[in-house]
Parts: C-alpha cells; structure tokens; sequence
C-alpha cells in the first residue's frame, strides 16, 4: 500500500486537475463514500456527444481524489457513451498498482460519480423524487 | 515504573492469541482500534469452544442434561453482567449491542411515554446508534429533539442545561465519547435530569469497557453496552433498566420463549427481562460474555482506568512531538478527562492515508467520522484518525504508532 | 440398504464433537431435538475459532489488514447464504434469529402497508414468534388476525382459501410445522396469496435445514431462518426479502453503520440489505453461518430431506409398536407429508416426565407446548413430547428412544 | 431422576388427594408454569386462621401433580401463617429425592400457587386491575 503513494499520486492530491466547478454543465452526478465521509461532484460540458469540458470538487483522501483528478484527464475528449462504459481496470491502469481491497471503494468513487453522470445524462434523469 | 509498563501487560498480552500473530508483512501487530471492537482472550474464545462441543442445547424449556446446562450457564452469565455493573439481575436484557439496547428503549419506552411536545435531550457528540433512533422517535411522536453542545474541546457545556431540560422527558448521553473520548459528567446531568422529571439512558458502549460502573451509584434508569468492545464476542450487549421502568414497558421484538400465555387472538407477556428476550437467545455468546466480564473484573476495572490513564497521557505527549510538523490532537488534553481514545489528524495527510500506511507497520486505526457524522461536520473535520486502547496495549504501541507516523510523514514528503 | 443407515451418517456423526462424549451417566447422547437447536459440526466452531484468533475487527470502516478480511469474510458469508436459498446477495439481511426477522417485517412493512380493516392471514399451526409479531401489529393498526385452519392432523384446510384471502395484505405461514413436522403447500398457497394481493412471509425456521429451498421457485416475498437450528451459531439468522420490498420499507432498528448520512436533525440510510442492519454486526456467528450453509451444501440438500424422510418413516413404525400400551403419534403418518418431526404422548406419562426418564438414558427429546399453544389447546393436548431428527441421527438412535420408552413404561407401570 | 418416580409419588399422580374444587373457599390462587404449561389452582377454607379444607386442580406432570397432592396433606389444620412460610425444603423432603434442577419448577409449582394464596389472603388482596 505505501508502494502506492508514488509522486504523481501525490502531485494529482495536492494539485488536482480540473478541479472546481463549471457554473452550466450538461451533466453532473455526486455522491459520497458513507463509510469515510469522502465526496465527489462531477461535471460535465458535453458538445455533441463528447466531453468537451469536466470539472470535479469535493473533499477525500489521497487515493479518491487523486484518481477522480487522473480520471477527468483521461476523458476530456471521450464520447459520453464511453464514458458511460468505462471499467474498474481502466481506472486502475491509469492510477498504477497496489490499492487493497479496503481502498477499493476510494479510488472507485470518482468513477462511480462519472458514470452516473453520463448515464444519467445518456438516459435521461427520472423525476426527481 | 508506570502502570503502563508493568509486567500485568505482558501477562494480559499472553491470554489474546491474536496478539502472538504477526501480519502478513511479518509485523507484529499493534491493535489501536478497541473503540471498534477489542480483541478477545483464549478464555472466551474457549467458552464458546465448551459450549458448542459439551452443552450446545436450547434453553428454558429443555429437560434433558444438556439443557439444563446450557440454560445454567446462560443465566449465570446474566447475574456475572448483573454484579459487573452493580444491577440485580432481573434487570439484565441481553440484545444483541449497544444500538439494539438503545432502539428497544426508544420504540418500547418511548412509544408509550412520549407525546408531542415533549423534549428529548441529546448531547452533540452523540453517536448515530443512539441519535438516529432518537430522531425517529421525535418524528413518530412529535416530539422535539435538542443537544447539549460541545465546546471546541469536546467537553460538553452545561451552561444552559436546565433550560435544556424544560419539558424534557429522556435524557440519553454517552458515558465515554468514541470519537473523543471524553467523559461526561454524569454525576452532575443524572440528578439535574431527574429532579427536570427525565428519565436518564445513558450509552455506555465506551463506558463498561473502559471505567468502574455502578449503574445504582450512578442512578441512571437505562445504561446500555456490547460485548463485542469489552473482550466478548460479537452479537451480544446488555440493556440494563430499572426494575420499574423494564416492568411497565411493553415488549419490543416478540414470538418464542418472552410469553406466559398465547391464544390464536391474545397474548400475555413473561416478566422482565425475558418479556424482551424472543426467539432463541444468542445464547454461546452470552455465556462467553459472562467469562469476558470476570477476566475484565479479575484485572480490576480501577485497574483498567489507571492503565488507560497513564498510557493515553503518554500517548499525548510523544503526539504532541508531531505538532510542529502539523499534527492536530482533538479532544482535551488532560487524560484525567478521557477514556484511553485519541482522534488526530497529520498535516494534509487524509486520516485514511495516514491509516494505510500505518497498516503497513501492522498498526492499526480507525480513520473517518467513527460513526459521529455531526459532530465531524460541527467541527469542520473531514475525518480524523482514531487510536484507542485497551488493557492489553502498552507503551511500545504507542510508540510503533509514532513511528508510523514517522512514515508517513517520509512518504508524503511532511 | 436405507439412506438412514448409509456409511454417510457416520461420517457426519464424526464432524460432531459433541456427539462423541457420553452423558454424565455415561451413556451414549442420543440428540433429537433438532428442531430446537442443532448440533454443530467442527467447522463451524473452527470458524468462529479462527476469526476470533486470527482477524477479529469490525468490519466495512476498517482500512487495516485483519479489518479488510472480516469485512471479505463477512460479506462472502451473505453470498453463501443467498446461494444457500437462491436469493441475490442484496436480499439478504442479517438478523439474530426468525424471532426477529419476523418482527423486522411486521414493524417496517407491516406499519407501512398496513391499516384498519385490512386481514393478515396466518395459520393455526404457526409457532408464537409468527403469532404474536402479527397480534400486536394487528392491534397497533386495528386490521383483522384470521387463520386458515388444521384438521385434527394438523394438515392445512385450504377449502375457504380464497374467502380467507379477500382483504388480506400479507398471509404468513410457517414453511414447516416445528411441532407436527407438517409441510405446507406452499406450490399452492402462494399463487393464491399473490393473486388476491397478498405478501406472503414465509416462517422457514424449520424450512431451511430440512428442506431444499429456492425462495425465487416459491416466490415467498419475505423467508425467514435462523443458523442455529442449520449447523450454524446461536444469534444469528437471516430475513430474505425481495429486493424491490426491501428497497421500499423504512429501517427497523437504526444506528451505526446502516446509515449515508447523519445530521443531528435528519438522516439518510443506506441501502438494503445494510439499512436494516444497525450496529456493529454479529460478524462471527455470520461468517460461521456461512460455513454452516456451505456443509450442508457440500451434503446436499436433496440428501437430507430424503435421510429424514426414511428416518421418519421408520420411526414412526418403531413407534406404532406401542400404540396398543397408548402411545399417540399426532401429525400425518405419512413421511412423505412430514419433516423429521414426531409428536406423541405415551399413555398417562406426562411429555415431562417422558422426557426426563428419556434423558436418563442419554435420549433428547423436548415436551411441552413448543411454543405453539394456541395449537395445543385446539388439539386439547396439554403437552406432547417431540423427537425431531437430523443429519447426525440414524436409525440406532430412534432404536434408543423406543428402548427408553420401555423403560418409561417399567416405570409408570404401563 | 428415574429414582423419583417411586410408587407413592405415581400413586399421588395417579390419585391425587383432595383434588377438585371448593364451592366457596377463603383464599385462592392459580397459576402456571409458562415453560411447559402445567396449571395449578389451589383453594383454602378458613376457620380462625388454621386451613380447614383444601382442594387443588390442574393439569401436568406427576412432579407438579404429586407434589400438589402431597402439599395439600400437608397444609390440613395448618396456620395460614405457617403456610405462608412454607420453604422449599419443606416440600422437597415431602416428596423425596432426586428432583433434577429441570424439574425443581414442576416440583415448586403447588407451593408456589399455595403460598400466593395465603399470603395474599393474609395481605387482604389489593384490587384486581
Ligand atoms: C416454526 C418456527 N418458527 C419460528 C421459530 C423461532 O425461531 P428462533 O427461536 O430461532 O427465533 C421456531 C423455532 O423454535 C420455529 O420452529
Ligand atoms: C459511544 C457508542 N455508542 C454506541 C455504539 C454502538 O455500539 P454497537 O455497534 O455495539 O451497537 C458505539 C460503538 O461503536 C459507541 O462507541
């Protein structure tokens, strides 16, 4: 586990990329990780279909904020439906090796909120309740 | 010599085989996280052992050999809790945990004596298993729900506290913060409760464990603990109630073995504490906590306190190294005020992170809001990192604690 | 060669450590009151040996090394458990018992779905932990408590099924009788149930061990067991839900961990099956649960309803050798109608004082009401005594109980 | 326990004494053992604080039946305080050896429903709820 805190980890924890928030988007999810309190908003500026802009805020530990930064790197440009399909191993290549199983969760939950966001916006929200 | 350091240390060390187990990275392991839940001596381990090779058997109604065993042990294991906390025995309710105690109160007691308008009386340190159920409550009842607050320390400000009391039918505050560790000055809010005309639940999943307890010295009308954080096994905690009180309350959860009489249309119930005991009784575990409590009442409890004493005011002081680098106590500082718990955080490590690392030493902590959302979000934390302990940790945890912290701090470049 | 003789009971009797040590009069322990507890096999007690040694800690918040594979072992024990009676892993909530299940339903479902004038309809065989959950819900909303009948065997009169069902929300019904052994027709009564708008609980407690259950094949909406009467420990068993239901009812008792958010004034709860499971779970009774499941996996299911079937038959024609002295068997007298259950009362010997020369000769049985009064005082039965059987028993030992009925017969002079 | 049950204690099952019920008595009680059913009903008629007449009905096993039968022989011509004191002891050395801890409550039954009787006749019964 302490493999896992290389520089670039840090670098993306203590400077994340995209962070903020964009005043319009066309799509945006958030959620929170109830067993550590960890939360991420995603948003999305979407142009016909691709992701022409992405923002995330929120608050966690290394390890989710580092892989939500990485990961909106890694979809600007991306159609939404892909983003929609993303994997577990997609996000896991792109923040390198030795996350336990307890950690899973953290440095799932950028991916989590992303997905929902697309799918959301992809399918159309329900009424919210 | 301190207390902390005695030889009793290595004696107690030696009865939890989990102790003698080093990780997987062949660290010893260093357990700080007995606010969680603590580890268990080969004494209960070997109780449950005995029961399910010898007299494994359901109770109460078994004639033959085994049962009548099983069913002596098990109620002897409730008169042990009685005597550990000063109840008779009659006012013994074995649930499964603290959060089952609280919610059988709250639905039981509460439903039939709460109406609108009257208060309930919290405090803000609360944790969820004995606010959440409180807030049901108040929103079944109308009833209102309000706090005694905290100060930026933790400690609780009775400032206003009989006007807090106003109309106030329960008061329901935890013995022991699990996030802070304070102590509440329960000797001071249960007569004040009392003489406002509110009957007292107080939570004592950190307080059992940790502190001497004598509910009649104390007087409250409700005191609830787990097994589980006080060397016994998971699935089994007391409800101690009056005598009074459990006997006017309606049952909770029904069915088998808690009735005198059923019909197809009519039921009448069994005396306390079996009115609250349906279905078949977690009955191995209660008898293991039996055994728990004698191990904890053979160590002593004033022993206990004194040990947890000394060895969080070390802890204190070798943190307190850390402070130039950024590392923040919570809590008060004086360990006269706290159970053996400190929560912290390290610079802009994440307690999460930090907790990582430490896992690598074979130290383990709690990192997160412990169950005690509100009082993180009142205080502005994200999360802190909890290191707590019991009778069986010593100086030198706290020191394989320090130093991996110190790792931490190489890692994350603090 | 009878299934109940095969080499395989023998091989299970030696996974039993309590079988193998003699009673305090050193006779052999013959066990047949299964139908109250089940013995335990050792692995089972290995597994809760092992977790409480190796990685006891509380689970879901813990990042450390022995946290994170409580949490593993924990929740693969659930998907053993849904594997066991075909669920999906998310339908599947922990509870201490059927007791509780029970009541879980009754007070979140039932407060939520149910008002005046609307029918709950039970049977009258049901044991007092499906009775009195659905008397007090039934009070507590003014609907209506009906019963679909037995005739004087204690098999379900199905023929005003549908006049009983019109208003019905919510039909509950024990899989297995634990006092007749009798089986409900499920295949038949369910359908109904749905078709007239009904839920339908059913009460498997005696269900799950001896029978192969597939809760999506019988489409019960709600199926409730417990472990200890399947291998497993005291204190812990399962409510199974469908998931939309579950999704749909508000929490029963809340607190720790079953949460997403917590405010002091409000709160958010988790998913299910975790927002009905507060506090700090019963996590080594579950994991050992789980490996309860996977032993009688490993056996097959199919292979103990069958070895009970034969074992039934047989000893209900051990039995009938003593009908001329004024042995009674109640219940069909047909095994292919029964669970391995036999109830019967042996002339003017009362089921006690049976049951106590029985146990002089090293034989478990139970007498009484088995908690099914209301059944006994309709049958005019003041007690029965009742050999129930399982995996572990064979044909010798029905052979132990007919010589201590000699015996009893010695004695009272029958 | 096969001990116990000796030919007096099944004659006492069998035929127990003043067994039936008073048309009108001074003191009675009844009760039940929730644990297997078992019921008891003892009534006392009074002359001057000395039990001129007792009778007991229920249903149960030859401990709790014998044992009632064998209280009741017991009980004849003596004070309602006396019976109110009656110990355990009392009775087990009345019925004999070799109650095992199971069964002490069948045994105590009779006793239990006696005692209730006359110390509640003592007492002056408060009003029924
Ligand atoms: C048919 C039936 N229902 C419910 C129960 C209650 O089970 P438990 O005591 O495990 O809650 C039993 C067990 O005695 C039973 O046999
Ligand atoms: C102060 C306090 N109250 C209540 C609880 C809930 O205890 P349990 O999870 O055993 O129900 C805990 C345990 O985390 C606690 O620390």
């Amino acid at each position: 586990m302490d493999d896992f805190y290389r520089d670039y980890i840090l670098d993306h924890y203590r400077n994340p990329r995209n962070f903020g928030t964009l005043e319009r988007s066309d799509a945006q999810a958030e959620d929170l990780n109830p067993l550590c309190g960890d939360e991420i908003r995603m948003q999305l500026k979407l142009d016909d279909g691709v992701v022409e802009d992405v923002r995330f805020s929120g608050k966690g530990c290394a390890i989710s904020q580092a892989s939500a930064s990485m990961l909106t790197e890694m979809v600007k440009g991306m159609k939404l439906a892909d983003v929609a399909k993303l994997s577990k191993d997609a996000v896991l290549e792109n923040v390198g090796i030795g996350i336990s199983p307890t950690r899973m969760k953290c440095a799932m939950l950028g991916l989590r909120v992303l997905k929902s966001a697309a799918i959301g916006e992809l399918a159309g929200w329900p009424d919210e309740e | 010599m301190s207390v902390a350091a005695t030889p009793k240390v290595d004696a107690i060390v030696a009865d939890f085989p989990i102790l003698a187990r080093p990780t997987s990275r062949g660290k010893r392991l260093v357990y700080l996280d007995s606010a969680a839940t603590s580890q268990k001596p080969r004494a209960v381990i070997q109780a449950l052992v005995d029961y399910y090779e010898q007299y494994n058997a359901n109770i109460h109604r078994g004639v033959y050999e085994i049962a009548a065993r099983a069913t002596t042990e098990y109620e002897r294991a409730r008169v042990k809790l009685a005597r550990f906390v000063g109840a008779q025995t009659s006012e013994i309710v074995w649930v499964r945990n603290t959060t089952e105690a609280i919610n059988l109160v709250a639905y039981s007691w509460g439903s039939s004596n709460l109406r609108a308008g009257d208060a309930l009386l919290l405090t803000e340190l609360e944790h969820h298993s004995d606010l959440v159920p409180w807030q049901l409550l108040a929103q079944r009842t109308g009833a209102e729900l309000r706090f005694i607050p905290v100060d930026d320390r933790g400690v609780l400000v009775l400032d206003d506290l009989d006007r807090l009391l106003e109309g106030c039918k329960l008061v329901a505050i935890a013995h022991v913060s699990n996030t802070l560790g304070t102590i509440a000055p329960l000797e001071t809010i249960i007569p004040r409760a009392h003489a406002a005309g509110a009957v007292v639940l107080v939570d004592g999943a950190q307080g059992a464990p940790h502190l001497p307890v004598d509910v009649k010295a104390l007087d409250a009308d409700f005191y609830t603990f787990s097994g589980h954080k006080m060397l016994g096994p998971t699935g089994i905690g007391v409800l101690y109630g009056k005598h009074d009180l459990l006997a006017a309350m309606p049952p909770f959860v029904t069915g088998g073995d808690m009735i005198r009489r059923v019909e197809y249309a009519h039921t009448t119930f069994n005396d306390p504490p079996r009115k609250f005991e349906a279905g078949t009784s977690n009955i191995a575990d209660a008898i293991a906590f039996g055994v728990a409590a004698e191990y904890l009442q053979a160590i002593g409890m004033e022993w206990v306190r004194e040990h947890e004493r000394i060895l969080t005011g070390y802890a204190l002081g070798r943190l307190a190294e850390f402070e130039p680098r950024g590392l923040a106590i919570y809590g008060p500082r004086d360990p006269a005020l706290v159970s053996g718990v400190i929560s912290f955080n390290f610079a802009d490590v994440h307690a999460h992170d930090l907790a990582s690392i430490l896992d690598t030493e074979g130290v383990c902590v709690r990192a997160g809001h412990h169950c005690t959302m509100p009082l993180m979000d009142k205080m502005g934390w994200a999360a802190t990192a909890r290191a707590s302990f019991y009778i069986y940790n010593s100086e030198a945890d706290v020191d394989a604690l320090c130093s991996g912290i110190e790792k931490a701090a190489r890692v994350f470049g603090v």
